[in-house]
């Protein structure tokens, strides 16, 4: 789950961080009041889940009321596109403005639970704003990446290590190694998955700002961070795939027209690869999971049901953990609660098949059986050419 | 012979009392593993499907010798759980919890570097050697005993596979689901190692998917120390980039990680590696005939 | 450094520890005050560094006024002997009043680092109250033993296994397992080298209380545990073990006559042994350590010199990191301020020896120098002789 | 030959710019130690004796090629020296800081479980092979290369001995202090069994102490895998008892850990005891010719 930049700001203020002064507003008419009230130069910011912001117009400098009026127009309510989002991009509808600072270097630095090195990977450059991932593919050896045992965590050393590599020296190095502690400790109290400041800014007094903060935490650790949780901003999900959230449901929706149930992340991209194989586009990546049950089943039926782009269904279920026969009873409930009017293929093997195809075909409903996943592919391709 | 689990495996259960462990623990007993003791916090002395409940896994190991745990506590406690069985001395522990927060896992591996205990998941279907001795949720009647020794991040996948391995008269040594957490126990690369030195495995077959590096990094050990024919399957092809996670993600990982890159590896070290799922299993029979 | 009860409660009870009400006084007047106040039973206890008060005499139950003044005044001022002091025991001076409690059931609890498993160590037992050390003589297997990693921290199976070994089930296993935790984060954080509640009570009520409590904390680290460094209670000490504290002596009075004056804790105890060996006794261990300045050497040679009972000193010195030409110094500057009478025999060997040799031959004192270990030797044994 | 340090021996020095850091350093350099650098934090481009001064550790190993580090870095940051030289993957680290926190050694202690750098010490005088390699605080000039291993828990009681050697004509393969707290790194085990591979050595020495039961796990190993001559001596005969640590320390330790039961475990191993501190070296020269 992703943090907006200035819930980001907030929580890591928390643990001490220095952020700039700011104010959030969800109208331009809000966003301009505060310009009026705080001066000059003042920075306007979208807030919305779209990485390179910056470049595509989404974060503008002002320095006077006529160009901060022109900003927060612009920026307020626009379609926010930039190369890291999907489709014509999120609507802006809150806007971050913050007071400016005078800033002398930029750095980059980021936390981020690593587990090809099973640690908490520090990432830190000297070389911090917009182009970092141009500088990691271009000179590697300006970014240094520092692993943190994630039991033993984070050591004065280490520390010194990151704070030595900026060349922060002196007090620099003590105001940056608390700063650097205090991120750590947010990424393990937050179970977060990424933390990254870009740029930390030095000003010319020799204070450090975020400028810029992301965040994400961990989707599997919500039940311990309620606070976090509370603060979703569903606005920028398209609405099938919050409906499926809420019912524990991993569902992403694509852009063909043949819907697809599976059980397991594994089976579910081979059963993409097997639509589009035979000839057909995958409507959607659902993955009802192991533990799923009869309502879970039942709702990620109706899920599909009410994409109207799709236009035949498979269901590609083997069971281990999932057994069948409770599968089968949600279709079954799900097709009548719908009145089920698309073509179904149905492929179901392991624990339970033979309770859940008896189901299936003592519940009166006209569904398709596949034998195995060759039968089922082909019938799915029969159903395209028809 | 087989790798992991034999005909000496004394399995315990942790979370034996849930729903899901009950069930599956009624099914690992059905075909014939041994089940020895369960544990539920609070819960000793009772019973399921006559194993002696226990409160904590050292009294389990203790009382009943048990060599093995199969783990269906949930997320909030399966690391917890996880720690109990590696320091009751448990050998082989197989989580098949689903969920487990990062941070959790994190903190997991690291206690059990330098621990004598085997551990297999979080998110997996568990390990089988057909005939012999099935800890986890696979549906057991695909499986055959037979030469050919399956490794797999994704569990329905291998169900899929196993049961074409079959159907084409494939036996399996041993079925293994390392899961597919991003931070778990046992990898591609243990396993590997483990069927190259197993006299009855003649060939394996590796699923892979998108994501990570972890079958780049088998690719190379394969080259290396791997003399028997391996087959690789990666899925994932026609998947949508993943959501992106900031810079930090992209700095770690820059190309690696998609399926064409892992493709690329495992064929550059001499892994069959065969696309078409529906025809899997008669692609490994024509491939291990040779 | 140990902390008397009273303190070691007062550690705990911030780490929410539940500890009996109670009172400290130090004269019979204000103990009888609080006792007037506060209502019967009531535990009336010896605030001294003791082990075995309750056996010898240092705590007593009062169900009555006459009981309690009786109590109050046998135990304030009189010398505890117990088997674990030595000689006449210490003074009391200060007691602790204590609400009593109503016990069903006693449990002993304690943690300690143990560097032979490399461990937290938690040991408890069912079987608690006084004779906790028989219990782990006779029935071992009473006793519990619970390594946690040091670094990993304490576990929720820990907590489990713990309680349950102690038949402490339901509302009791919560009550306990927070308990257990706050003890382990005060070991942690205040660098205890030991913390034992024996007894632990549970009440008939179920609530649990810490019904003695013992606390000692590892002197390296009083640089970080400057508060509980500010508790330190000298009233027992030697007062010439207390004048080398203050120095960073590592100083320990004997009964013999024979004063030492021996670098590393290895050689001071092998000079001792060769004192006897030569039919003498010591009058102490010294061990200057190894980062000994002048100053440390010259207050050590002046305690020495303060013990009426030395008749005689070696100086056995083999330089490492303690340079003999630093010791000499020391050593000439002491005999000087102190008009030395005693006779002293010196070795001296290692790094900057001849220096050392040098500086001592110059300073025109009178000192019997020994070329080797038998040589020092034999020279003592001529100096008792005589 | 030699154990744990020889002519290849790159020594990095972490307190360089401290008093004794820099008088021991030059005490090494003369002796003919590969001094290579220093580490001081926010002292690098300062130089000791014309070695360079480094901020960090992993400079230096970068910058150098450093191997081996000997720390002279005060109590409360030591233990912090110890790990960002183990983390900058330095093989061999020689701890000289006395008055380190128990709770931090513990921490160190199990943080380099299964790492590949070895800890000497800490509260120790170092290492050395007489006429190759110094690393400590040790008086250069009482050794003499030779065949005898010592191995001590004391600094001061090793010179003692190491001295009388000399005199008595038996020159050292190695000496190491493996120090004298009670949680340290490598151990008496760790030595003897290098010293028991090493072709050099002939005889071994080891010197204990009243405390810990160090003494009668090497007297165990002994028995089994020691086939060379052990001299053995403990300090501590006449000490008075140690002050009482409550009860747990009894419940932990029992009666093992006297000077007499570290005596009679040694003794029952085949380790020749002796108690004369004065003649321990002709004692070796007696024992060793046999």
């Amino acid at each position: 789950m992703k943090l907006h930049e200035y819930q980001a700001k907030e929580l890591f203020s928390r643990y001490g961080l220095p952020i700039p002064e700011g104010w959030l507003a969800k109208t331009p008419e809000k966003a301009m009041e505060h310009v009026g009230r705080r001066g000059f130069p003042i920075a306007i910011k979208a807030q919305v889940h779209a990485g390179g912001r910056g470049k595509s117009g989404g974060i503008l400098l002002a320095s006077n009321m006529e160009d901060a009026y022109k900003a927060v127009y612009s920026i307020h309510g626009m379609r926010l596109r930039t190369p890291q989002t999907v489709g014509e991009g999120p609507t802006v509808n809150k806007l971050l403005l913050e007071k400016g600072v005078d800033i002398d270097r930029e750095f980059y630095l980021s936390i981020v639970p690593d587990s090809s090195t099973g640690s908490l990977l520090i990432i830190a450059s000297a070389e911090g704003g917009m182009d970092i991932e141009e500088v990691a593919a271009t000179h590697p050896e300006k970014i240094l990446q520092v692993q943190v045992d994630p039991v033993m965590g984070l050591q004065e050393y280490q520390k010194r290590r990151v704070a030595y590599a900026l060349g922060l020296t002196g007090e620099l190095f003590a105001s940056f190694a608390t700063l650097l502690a205090g991120l750590y400790q947010a990424v393990l109290e937050n179970d977060l998955l990424l933390a990254e400041i870009n740029p930390l800014a030095l000003t010319v007094d020799g204070d450090f700002f975020l400028i810029d903060a992301k965040a994400k935490v961990d989707s599997n650790a919500l039940f311990r961070q309620r606070k976090i949780a509370a603060q979703y901003d569903s606005s920028e999900e398209d609405p099938l795939e919050l409906e499926a959230q809420r019912h524990g449901l991993n569902y992403i929706r694509l852009h063909g027209n043949i819907g697809t149930i599976v059980n397991g992340a594994g089976l579910a991209m081979a059963s993409m690869d097997i639509i589009q194989q035979a000839g057909a586009e995958p409507a959607n990546f659902l993955d009802v999971g192991g533990g799923a049950n009869e309502d879970m089943i039942e709702h990620g039926f109706q899920i599909l049901l009410s994409d109207p782009h799709v236009k035949a269904i498979l269901i590609n279920i083997f069971g281990g953990i999932l057994r069948c026969d409770i599968l089968a009873t949600g279709v079954v409930n799900a097709a009548r609660k719908t009145g089920l009017q698309l073509p179904v293929v149905v492929r179901m093997e392991g624990t339970n098949a033979e309770q859940g195809r008896k189901i299936l075909a003592e519940s009166g409903l006209d569904l398709i059986t596949a034998t195995d996943l060759n039968d089922a592919a082909t019938k799915i391709q029969e159903l395209c050419l028809t | 012979m087989s790798i992991f689990v034999n005909q000496d495996t004394r399995l315990l259960v942790q979370g034996i009392t849930g729903k899901e462990g009950q069930f599956h623990t009624l099914q690992c007993l059905e075909y014939g593993t041994r089940v020895v003791a369960g544990v539920t916090p609070g819960k000793a002395g009772q019973e399921v499907a006559g194993i002696s409940v226990f409160h904590t896994v050292h009294d389990a190991v203790q009382e009943t010798g048990a060599n093995a745990s199969m783990i269906f506590v949930p997320p909030p406690f399966a690391a917890d759980a996880i720690l109990e069985a590696a320091d009751a001395g448990v050998d082989l522990i197989i989580c098949i919890t689903e969920g487990i927060p990062i941070h959790d896992m994190l903190r997991v591996r690291r206690a059990l570097q330098g621990s004598s205990s085997r551990l297999i998941g979080p998110n997996c279907p568990g390990i089988i050697t057909p005939g012999v001795c099935k800890i986890g949720i696979m549906p057991a009647h695909i499986h055959r005993p037979g030469s050919i020794g399956v490794i797999s991040r994704s569990g329905t996948l291998t169900y899929e596979l196993v049961d074409q391995l079959t159907k084409a008269g494939l036996g399996q040594s041993t079925c293994i689901g390392i899961g597919g957490d991003p931070v778990n126990g046992t990898g591609f690369i243990d396993c590997l190692a483990a069927f190259a030195k197993d006299e009855q495995t003649t060939g394996i077959v590796m699923l892979g998917e998108i994501g990570g590096t972890a079958e780049e990094a088998a690719a190379v050990f394969i080259q290396e120390k791997v003399d028997k024919p391996v087959v690789g399957f990666i899925a994932g092809l026609t998947a949508p980039p993943g959501r992106q996670m900031g810079h930090a993600g992209a700095i770690i990982s820059g190309s690696r990680g998609s399926a064409t890159a892992k493709i690329a590896a495992l064929e550059k070290s001499g892994v069959h590696v065969y696309q078409e799922l529906g025809q899997l299993g008669a692609f490994c029979a024509k491939t291990f005939a040779t």
